[in-house]
């Protein structure tokens, strides 16, 4: 199979309300600063794909005016999903994996400030049986952490370290929405949104872009001395019944692991799409991550924009790689609800 | 590159309201038709790709979670591709994709549309603040191109009414096209009322519910089935509002059907490919496409038509199935074409077969006309 | 409920609120039309002028950062006569919905033509705003009632073509 | 950036009645609320799906073969809602609730109230109550309640 590579990765600043900034102006300034950090343009891209999801802002067509933001003079080859930007990476990495394309820009955008998220992600439900009840996200993400909860697979306690390393590592991340500290008390006396979660325990509501480049391993080295391969990815959905998942067994990330046969490889550095504190310690678990430092930047706890965290964790991975003397980093991208979707990227510094 | 072939293409009945049908029940009876056609079983399905369009139109965010277990996708990676009416045959090209690179041996993949749930115009352009009332549904933003074109051509107006015709006599030998309309004629198309104008009621397409599924297979795994093969295939895009844009003959389309015709080898597409299935989904975009892909001169597509070069006994019959002006389930219907033209050339396309097909077109646009996507597959590899 | 009564689906209700915020380039563009002016934006790169603007030249992708104040008279680029009600959509059919271009833009935008026969409406016919009385301007086209014939000699279309210099 | 306070600012809505077709299986399960019935559905395997699923995750098979369960169920897991928000259906205390309906093999997720949050273990025993008027969806059960 022919290698691809990272060779760029750019995020703007998470912000609570983007309001100032319609589509254009927030997927601009990242796919800028990734051509320009590279010294390239549109023209040295073959392939561009984009993630995004309308009901966010309520437009019927969201990635059509995103396109906007992109030269598109002559036309482009170019594709969109309706889905995290982390499988926007995923299927370029397929278009240059086929000889259709040497390099791919990859972005993603989400606003999440002018709708109300607990709706919208009821929609995501089955449109019979439990859309109509309109369960929040957080409901939902609660009903697999009392799971894990009462089968002793994570413990509160893990919860509250969740919470309380995710804001001391948002220093690491200059783009990070949340960076006040919390302790345990104040994590205590914090009120139930919906028990056993409180406000801690959830992502803040995000805005922001993130765009990426991959490369052919024989174009990577024209970007940079060092691209970070795609050593090996895999992403499998399980059932939209949540009903009839057993909540405490990932069997899709099982099924990715053995397919990658990660059960041996040796992280050096981990980022997961957890957006919700008990995912954290519940995935390090699966994942066999107990002593590898795993959400560096802070993770979605302390920005979470939708449709792009996915891409974040990778690209966050990427960037760990990269400045540091590491060689195996292992990155999550999620979708649904209750962990329904899981990509697993294992990313590897060549020496 | 891996070479890939369709094995298996399943569709639904089309009709404006499959109220007898659930969304799932509807994807699952176009993947059940593709399956079997295709003669493999879950087992063999590495992977599933969905497309669709909007989700305002049925309410109903990222659809692919929900329709997890109708797909047969549980267990597997899934990708959801959303390129407006393009993306039929996008999700059609990214499937191929998948099998291109040599990642996966099999694939399903299947687009759908269930727009009785609400309403196209609703869905597609909601209202919003500071924005005046000026919207005038898909037809009144179409129409200002159409008549650019038939000014640009000096084309008669019975050019329009002749493609609404030929394709609703096509959709008659279709049993699944949602539109059947026995004794059309020229008189009855411009009796009907004005919509958009030039766009009468009958040169517009209708709104349906429908689901296009096709099994994708690598060359090795394709054994003695019937067989589409893969010989090119493109996607283009350009930005909505481009200064120096043409929407009447736009430059992604030119450049995306340039590209499937070097990948297959095609230099005079007019003669060397046998029949087309094209996105047309008002009447005069049958000769506008016939330009913008190359089959003929500019202003010289009308002429094509009004000489019955498309008809299906034509020399480059368009739309045999009665095309996306006899169903019109936005989201399957870029899908519809590229699985119509893998027919032709599988012999399987039954009453609406065009003798001898081997090489034969899809074609899917979207947006403001400005998203493509296209193939070409041939009975043959060579 | 008699077999014919009872209906082949449910009513499933969805309401979704949110809140629109018009962007840069749009904000900057509606405060001016809630003055009665047009002020496109103009690409840096290749010059094009856009209007009403997005905040992006799709053709270089670079934002439109310089304003170019231009006038209300312009041509038909093209148009159509909408005889169909529209959801949502208040205008009464039929009404003519016009590509307009702006003297001085480089893309078109629709708008309504009124005060001439529809039957006389042509391409390349030149055009001009009327105007809501001022006490009703806000931040809308729609400040505009719609584009009315002027007596000036029409436009060749094909001469509106974008080309880079 | 533009000034945050010169920044357009409007509220709008997308509000929209879908119409929702059930299909043969679901319909029959919608229909059968009316009855105060709940169905699921048997797969080739022998498991049982509740509400009535159409498809199986496992053999991927369209099912076919109702079978009735519950009204009476156990609560597998819940999340609870001290205080409800806008869009939930219930506006006092409550809780979303994974409930395996007896008879079935895997869990219906509906909603739990009047009840404290102390009273509901993983493994409490819920009865369906029924909503007074009846409109074909899954709000004809209006919530469970503790089996007295």
């Amino acid at each position: 199979m022919k290698k691809v590579a990272i060779v760029g990765y750019a995020q703007h600043p998470i912000l609570e309300n983007a309001g100032a900034l319609n589509e254009v102006e927030l997927i601009m300034p990242v796919v800028h600063q990734l051509f320009d950090e590279l010294g390239i343009s549109q023209n040295n891209i073959d392939f561009t794909c984009s993630g995004s999801c309308d009901y966010l802002q309520g437009a019927a067509f969201a990635f059509v005016e995103g396109l906007s933001a992109i030269q598109t003079n002559p036309p482009i080859k170019e594709s969109h999903v309706e889905m995290d930007a982390a499988w926007a990476m995923y299927e370029s990495m397929l278009k240059i994996q086929m000889g259709d394309a040497d390099t791919a820009l990859i972005y993603g955008f989400g606003k999440s400030s002018p709708g109300r998220l607990d709706s919208i992600i009821s929609l995501q439900m089955d449109p019979y049986y439990i859309s109509p009840l309109w369960p929040d996200r957080v409901s939902l993400a609660a009903i697999q952490a009392r799971v894990l909860l009462e089968k002793n697979i994570i413990t509160p306690e893990q919860m509250i370290t969740a919470v309380i390393e995710a804001r001391t590592n948002s220093k690491n991340n200059k783009n990070a929405l949340v960076t006040e500290l919390v302790d345990k008390e104040s994590y205590l006396a914090s009120e139930k949104i919906s028990s056993p979660l409180n406000e801690f325990d959830c992502p803040p509501i995000s805005d922001g872009s993130s765009a990426m480049i991959i490369a052919s391993e024989e174009k990577a080295y024209d970007f940079t001395d060092q691209p970070i391969f795609i050593e090996g990815i895999d992403h499998r959905i399980e059932s939209s019944n949540i009903g009839s998942r057993d909540l405490s067994k990932p069997t899709g990330i099982m099924a990715s692991i053995e397919q990658l046969k990660l059960e041996k490889t040796k992280f050096d550095v981990a980022e997961l799409h957890t957006q919700f504190s008990h995912e954290v310690p519940y995935l390090q678990s699966v994942l066999n991550l107990s002593d590898v430092p795993t959400n560096l930047s802070g993770g979605p706890l302390v920005g979470n924009v939708m449709m792009c965290a996915g891409l974040d964790a990778i690209g966050k991975t990427y960037e760990s790689l990269k400045s540091n003397d590491l060689t195996n980093g292992l990155a999550h991208a999620s979708s649904g609800p209750c962990l329904q979707h899981n990509m697993l990227v294992h990313l590897e510094k060549k020496s | 590159m891996i070479q890939a072939g369709v094995i298996g293409v399943g569709q639904t009945k089309y009709d404006a309201k499959r109220r007898d049908v659930s969304m799932g029940g509807l994807v699952r009876e176009a993947i059940d038709n593709a399956m079997l056609a295709a003669n493999v079983e879950w087992d063999a399905i590495d992977a599933v790709i969905l497309g669709k369009a909007p989700d305002m139109f049925e309410g109903v965010v990222m659809p692919e979670l929900y329709l997890a277990d109708a797909i047969g996708a549980v267990g597997k990676p899934v990708l959801r591709v959303h390129t407006a009416g393009s993306v039929g045959g996008s999700t059609g090209v990214i499937a191929a994709t998948h099998v291109c690179s040599g990642q996966f041996k099999t694939v399903l993949t299947v687009t759908f549309e269930k727009q009785s749930e609400s309403n196209a115009t609703w869905a597609l352009s909601p209202r919003y603040p500071y924005s005046p009332h000026i919207n005038a549904g898909a037809g009144g933003y179409f129409a200002p191109f159409i008549r650019e074109y038939i000014r640009r051509y000096d084309a008669p107006e019975h050019i329009g009414w002749k493609v609404a015709v030929k394709d609703r006599l096509n959709a008659l030998k279709n049993p699944l096209a949602h539109l059947h309309i026995p004794g059309i004629d020229e008189k009855m198309v411009s009796d009907t009322p004005m919509l958009w104008e030039p766009l009468r009621y009958l040169e517009s397409c209708p709104s349906s519910d429908g689901a296009c599924a096709m099994v994708i297979t690598s060359k090795d795994l394709v054994g003695s089935r019937d067989v589409a093969w893969i010989k090119g295939m493109a996607v283009r895009s350009e930005g909505t509002l481009s200064a120096g844009r043409d929407e009447v003959n736009p430059q992604a389309g030119i450049d995306c059907a340039k590209d499937i015709y070097d990948q297959a080898g095609i230099t005079n597409p007019y003669k060397e490919i046998d029949c087309a299935e094209i996105y047309v989904p008002f009447s005069w975009y049958e000769p506008m496409w016939l330009e913008n892909l190359g089959f003929c001169d500019l202003g010289e597509g009308w002429k094509l038509t009004d000489k019955d070069a498309t008809a299906i006994d034509g020399e480059i019959p368009f739309n045999m199935s009665g095309g996306v002006m006899s169903s019109n389930p936005i989201g399957a219907s870029g899908m519809i074409r590229f699985g119509e033209a893998a027919l032709q050339v599988m012999g399987k396309a039954n009453d609406h077969q065009v003798e001898d097909a081997k090489v034969a077109m899809g074609h899917a646009y979207g947006g403001a006309a400005q998203f493509f996507a296209m193939w070409i597959v041939s009975s043959s590899l060579d | 409920m008699s077999e014919e009564e009872k209906k082949d689906y449910a009513e499933s209700p969805i309401n979704l609120e949110y809140h629109y915020t018009a962007g840069s380039a749009t904000t900057r563009f509606l405060n001016q039309v809630k003055e009665g002016k047009i002020v496109g934006q103009s690409c840096p790169k290749c010059s094009a002028v856009y209007v009403p603007p997005r905040g992006s030249c799709p053709r270089c992708g670079v934002a439109t950062n310089i304003e170019v104040p231009l006038t209300d008279k312009g041509c038909i680029e093209s148009f159509t006569i909408v005889h169909i009600p529209i959801p949502g959509n208040p205008i009464v059919p039929p009404y003519v919905c016009a590509m307009i271009r702006l003297d001085g833009a480089n893309i078109s935008f629709l708008h309504l033509i009124q005060g001439i026969d529809v039957e006389e409406i042509r391409i390349g016919m030149r055009i001009q705003a009327v105007w809501k009385p001022k006490d009703e301007w806000t931040h809308s086209l729609e400040n505009i009632k719609w584009f009315t014939p002027i007596d000036e000699p029409d436009v060749d279309v094909a001469t509106l073509r974008f080309q880079e210099s | 950036m533009s000034d945050q306070k010169d920044l357009l600012r409007a509220p709008f809505e997308l509000a929209y009645n879908y119409k929702r077709s059930s299909g043969p299986l679901m319909s029959k399960f919608f229909d059968a609320l009316a009855d105060q019935k709940i169905l699921g559905t048997k797969s080739s395997t022998g498991k049982v799906y509740a509400p009535a699923a159409e498809f199986d995750p496992e053999t991927h098979e369209s099912l076919s073969d109702l079978v009735e369960v519950g009204p009476g169920g156990v609560i597998e897991s819940f999340s609870w809602i001290e205080e409800p928000k806008h869009h939930h259906l219930i506006k006092n205390p409550f809780a979303f609730a994974l409930i395996k309906l007896d008879g079935a093999d895997t869990s219906m997720l509906h909603m739990v109230t009047e009840c404290d949050e102390a009273d509901l273990k993983i493994g409490s025993r819920v009865t369906a109550n029924w909503s007074a008027t009846l409109e074909n969806r899954i709000t004809d059960i209006k919530f469970f309640t503790l089996e007295k």
